[in-house]
């Protein structure tokens, strides 16, 4: 003889781990095919953020540095983008580095879909005149040091491996003191606490920081006198997307990131409840 | 601008230029025609530099300081930045200063760590300014400074900003020492029960009773983790358990260097549990430095093998939630311990047991019941007993600075504050 | 350059996105595909990071010095800077003569030689960054004022919280005093503050987890199927 | 003396980097950059050891007599391994093997990036299914988890502002989940970091001293 079938309470307490999964992964795929976007509440550290981007004089001498690797790209390259999107609309001369091997790659393809929009399509851009990707350098910290008194040792040759004083752009920088603004975005370490240690603590960089969700709580404390404004995982892209102007990936990702977190929530009151029920019954 | 002239320093126009030339005769102060626009007002000079020797280092730094030019920030308000240049004090004369590094407007201080300990340098600062021209690139325009006397860099023998963190070391060093001697000697000492350890018996046999294996990950990470040490030394303990049961002990790491040690540990642990034949050096193998691929590789493992016992002792980053979740749903009894305190969450919600932090470490002592080791962790204690009344001696006297100055501000407390004796360099 | 043109670039496309579903699979349940991506990714991380290593690590760091050095020495230049490489040099060697059973005790110098630089290093930094900044940090008045003068009771409350629940859980981690009474409630209470930070610490996390998926799925709907724009 | 001189290794090379840190003076400095030159030097040599012990156990796996239905992905492992390994070495432009455009790029975006992004993805599913599991309120610790991660996790989606709407300024959700992030979490976490602290000093000190060498094995 079969079992008795168990209640649906109790099969509610052990649901398949794969009902869930496809429960997920139906919420995260579903919003991408629509363009709808929330309205999102703003936090302070973004709005000092884009402010701080807003300030920076048309023109000015920018360092992004990139230091994050394609698993945390989902978070960090929206933010990337929009970044190099105000950019070009500012018309900074970007200078791009990395400190984490793969991070310039991010950024070259950052910039490429930053090209893409609209807004840009008749903008013709120069290497080496409006922007360089100077590539990765090894050493972490120890990078930043070097920067802060010699650039052009420090990264002798750009990503192409052109030798940086046939560079136009690269004219007259000596140092981290030379640029005007500065952009992190970083998946851990080094990163934002490296930058923040050694660049704003000790050459008077004007920064600011895009991180991971996870890292966001580690680098918090820093906005304000050494951040000029923070934004933290993919709600922090989409705050940046939508108080720039530029609606992106992030505004949209951010639907299905939420619908999911709410499925993940219903099913632990699912499992409370289920839980409750059976036991209030058994006793 | 008019009292930069009058000062009698020297003026020089140069576009862009890295290295700045000076006269001949007497360098410092010689001044060198201007070839272009005149039109531009140059900044006030930097005055009163002093290079001073930068302190708590190996020699090869000296600190540039000067008062800031009239003009930045007021005045004229056109000062950028400030060039700092070097040149050793017996050069020929002539010879050209080095550009050590700039500072931007508003600073009026440069570390430049590139000194020679020793060698006596001399430093001049230039007010840089930027001058547009009609139609071109803006055009730098710079004075520089008086020079100033010649320094040389020293190292020092003793870190003084290191003092606490020297009293740290040796109270709890000593502490720990003190405790290990006198559990030499004899003392018997207690020491509580750690919930996961007391399972590891119980996790064993049951692989055994089940004929399962079992399976143990000392960390993701190298031997530069103390973690990876700690869960070796556990991996030790383990092993004489599961050759006294005969279990069926697999071990698959991410590190070379783990494997080489975890080889010689579980040899070892065979060894003294008398089953020396048992040991097979194949049971512990590596998979791939890769973070995400060794999780991708044990995954597999776990599907196909179906271990009835999982341990993951050790440092782990994100891939901490993949192990514990598949062993999770093969059923197997997990014990995990680790001191990465953004995975503990993960271990704590997936496993059956969790080591948190100070416990992974206190694990190897508990589980040899060695009277030194057990001493160490008395040690521990002493040094957390110090920590929390130095903590609630600071809380009383900042909350009474707070309710006499009526603020509760750190920087306002003064000599109540004793958190800045714990600064950190 | 080669791999620009389409047809490579829509065959690597391919591949990763078969990859991507082959990892996939596994939530199901192993199967067959799973392990052929597992057994590449294994391989293909192993070999990823021996290249690295060879290139950015063993060439640099040993290999060019010590061919500088062997130069210099030809033409009668001061070597002592690479003679000191062949401590690392033997140390390495020594790490690979465990593949000769009788000479595998031999690999224990360069592991000693590890295990030393670890505790060295890591005894000084924990206790800094963990034990000292902690402490710092912790120091700090239960009594809250504002700007003003004006007493703030619920900031003073929620110092004290943090203090008691520091308090508590360092209690916990007392091993050498048997969890009872007094001791064992305060004990008691700091694993509550325990289950509490772990609580809020995953539940912190997991909408950033989302966000990955997001980026997989993204592929393979914008890159690979190209049915999102 | 197979024990001895290793224990002495450890220890010269333990208390040199304690020196060096208060003491800058030459030549405690140098010699610890030194040291860490040294490491990563040996980690380069070790990987040979980590992928000769790959290729010998997946080849025994796969010509191994036992019939196992799984045999063959050994072989794959091995092939894999030298794809990327004689493409890095070899075909890949030397020193210059990272360079996008080159062979080994190419690998390492096509195969590599979708392998270790898509493992690192599935935490998505895991972290769901290990909430639904572990977040039940089983025992007042258990609760207290659950509490803690529910709260917070609302306080982090846009619903839980919109449930909390009624409620006055700084006591919306989201307000709650920042204070239990601010206050009660960070008293856990200070309490595990200073444990932490004193484990590591504990465990290194036995190390350095040799008081601990069960890592050097037997004699």
């Amino acid at each position: 003889m079969a079992e008795p079938r168990p209640s649906f309470l109790t099969r509610m307490m052990r649901i398949d781990r794969r009902v869930i999964f496809v429960f997920i992964g139906v919420a995260l795929i579903f919003p991408l095919f629509f363009s709808i976007s929330q309205r999102i509440q703003v936090s302070p550290e973004v709005a000092m953020l884009t402010a701080a981007f807003e300030k920076v004089p048309d023109g000015a001498l920018v360092l992004y540095s990139l230091d994050y690797d394609p698993p945390s790209a989902p978070e960090l390259q929206p933010m990337a983008v929009t970044a190099f999107k105000l950019g070009l609309k500012k018309k900074f001369r970007m200078v791009i580095i990395g400190l984490w091997p793969q991070g310039p790659q991010q950024a070259d393809q950052a910039l490429q879909s930053a090209l893409r929009d609209e807004q840009f399509k008749d903008l013709k851009l120069t290497y080496g005149l409006d922007y360089v990707n100077l590539g990765f350098q090894s050493g972490n910290e120890a990078v930043i040091q070097k920067m802060g008194s010699d650039i052009p040792t420090t990264f002798p040759r750009d990503y192409a491996g052109t030798p940086v004083a046939e560079l136009p752009i690269m004219k007259g920088i000596k140092n981290l003191g030379n640029f005007d603004f500065m952009v992190n975005i970083s998946a851990g370490y080094p990163g934002t606490r490296e930058w923040v240690q050694f660049g704003v603590d000790r050459f008077g960089l004007k920064m600011i920081s895009g991180s991971t969700a996870v890292q966001t709580t580690e680098v918090s404390p820093y906005v304000g006198r050494q951040l000029l404004g923070l934004m933290g995982g993919m709600r922090g892209a989409a705050e940046f997307e939508q108080l720039s102007g530029f609606p992106g990936r992030a505004m949209k990702f951010m639907v299905g990131q939420s619908v999911a977190h709410v499925i993940v929530i219903l099913f632990i009151i699912i499992g409370n409840v289920a839980y409750f029920a059976t036991r209030g019954r058994k006793e | 601008m008019l009292s930069g002239l009058a000062c009698g320093l020297l003026l020089a126009c140069t576009a862009l230029a890295q290295d700045m030339p000076t006269g001949t005769g007497s360098p410092d102060t010689a001044a060198i025609a201007a070839p272009v626009i005149a039109q531009v007002p140059p900044p006030g000079p930097a005055t009163g530099v002093t290079a001073t020797d930068a302190p708590n280092d190996d020699g090869e730094a000296l600190i540039v300081s000067w008062t800031a030019s009239p003009d930045d920030g007021a005045g004229l308000r056109n000062v950028s930045s400030y060039r700092i240049l070097r040149a050793e004090a017996g050069r020929p004369s002539g010879a050209p200063f080095d550009t050590v590094g700039l500072a931007t407007a508003g600073n009026t201080q440069f570390i430049d760590g590139t000194t020679n300990p020793g060698r006596d340098y001399i430093y001049v600062v230039a007010a840089l300014a930027m001058a547009p021209t009609p139609g071109g690139a803006p055009v730098e325009v710079s004075v520089q400074s008086d020079p100033s006397q010649p320094v040389h860099s020293r190292a020092q023998w003793f870190h003084t900003g290191r003092l606490n963190s020297l009293f740290a070391v040796l109270i709890v060093g000593g502490a720990i020492l003190y405790f290990i001697a006198r559990a030499r000697s004899g003392k018997s000492l207690f020491i509580r029960k750690i919930g996961g350890l007391e399972a590891v018996d119980e996790a064993v046999g049951r692989a055994t009773e089940m004929g399962r294996k079992i399976f143990y990950v000392p960390g993701t990470q190298d031997m530069d983790e103390v973690q990876t040490l700690a869960g070796i030394t556990i991996l030790g303990r383990v092993a004489k358990v599961a050759a006294e049961y005969e279990a069926d002990l697999e071990v698959p790491v991410a590190r070379s260097l783990v494997m080489v040690t975890c080889r010689e540990v579980v040899k070892e642990a065979f060894l003294n549990a008398g089953r020396p034949d048992a040991f097979n050096e194949e049971k512990i193998y590596y998979l791939t430095d890769d973070q995400f691929g060794y999780a991708a590789g044990i995954d597999g493992l776990v599907m196909r093998d179906k271990p009835a016992t999982m341990f993951y002792m050790g440092a782990f980053y994100a891939e901490s939630l993949i192990l514990a979740e598949t062993g999770n749903s093969i059923g197997a009894i997990q014990i995990a311990g680790t001191a990465m305190p953004a995975q503990l969450p993960f271990f704590v919600a997936a496993c059956d047991y969790t080591l948190i932090g100070e416990e992974l470490f206190a694990a190897s002592a508990y589980l040899s019941k060695e009277p030194k080791l057990l001493g160490s962790l008395k040690g521990q204690d002493v040094g957390k007993g110090i920590i929390l009344l130095t903590i609630l001696l600071g809380i009383l006297l900042t909350s009474i600075g707070a309710i006499t100055l009526k603020t509760s501000e750190l920087d306002k407390l003064g000599w109540y504050n004793i958190g800045q004796w714990f600064d950190v360099q | 350059m080669w791999m620009d043109s389409p047809n490579w670039v829509t065959f690597g496309t391919w591949v990763a996105a078969l990859l991507t579903l082959g990892i996939m699979s596994f939530l199901y349940k192993d199967n067959k595909v799973y392990k052929f991506c597992e057994a590449v990714f294994i391989g293909i991380s192993a070999g990823y990071w021996f290249v690295s290593y060879f290139w950015q690590t063993l060439l640099p760091r040993l290999g060019d010095p010590l061919v500088a050095g062997a130069k210099s020495f030809f033409s009668g230049s001061p070597i002592w800077g690479s003679l000191v490489l062949f401590i690392p040099l033997g140390l390495g060697v020594m790490m690979l003569l465990r593949l000769i059973p009788k000479t595998g005790w031999l690999s224990r110098w360069p592991l000693a030689f590890v295990v030393g630089y670890t505790a060295g290093l890591r005894l000084i930094t924990f206790l800094q960054s963990n034990a000292m900044t902690q402490l710092q940090n912790s120091v700090q008045p239960v009594v809250r004022y504002d700007a003003a003068g004006g007493f703030l009771a619920w900031e003073s409350f929620n110092i004290l919280l943090v203090t008691v629940g520091t308090f508590a859980g360092l209690f916990y981690f007392f091993f050498s005093k048997e969890h009872k009474g007094a001791f064992g409630r305060v004990a008691r209470l700091g694993t509550w503050f325990l289950m509490i930070t772990f609580g809020a610490a995953f539940g912190y996390t997991v909408m950033g987890r989302m966000s990955l998926l997001i980026g997989r799925l993204d592929f393979l709907l914008a890159d690979w199927l190209k049915v999102i724009g | 003396m197979r024990r001895e001189i290793p224990t002495f290794i450890a220890f010269f090379v333990g208390v040199i980097c304690i020196i060096q840190f208060f003491i800058p003076h030459w030549p405690f400095g140098t010699m610890v950059d030194t040291f860490s030159d040294w490491f990563i030097i040996l980690q380069s040599f070790a990987i040979w050891l980590g992928v000769l012990n790959l290729m010998k156990v997946s080849l025994e796996r796969s010509l191994s007599k036992k019939k196992t239905h799984d045999r063959w992905y050994g072989f794959v492992v091995v092939l894999s391994f030298l794809l990327i390994a004689v493409i890095g070495m070899f075909f890949s432009g030397g020193r210059e093997f990272q360079v996008p455009g080159s062979r080994f790029d190419y690998l390492y975006v096509n195969v590599y990036t979708p392998l270790s992004s898509t493992m690192f993805a599935i935490l998505a599913f895991f972290v769901a299914s290990a909430s639904y599991r572990a977040f039940r309120a089983r025992s007042w610790e258990a609760t207290l988890l659950l509490a803690a991660a529910f709260l917070v996790m609302l306080g982090r989606a846009p619903v839980g502002d919109m449930l909390t709407q009624w409620a006055p300024e700084g006591a919306h959700m989201s307000d709650i989940a920042n204070w239990i992030m601010t206050y009660p979490q960070v008293a856990g976490q200070r309490a595990i970091m200073i444990g932490i602290a004193l484990g590591v000093a504990s465990a290194s000190l036995r190390l350095i001293l040799g008081l601990e060498r069960s890592y050097l094995g037997g004699d």
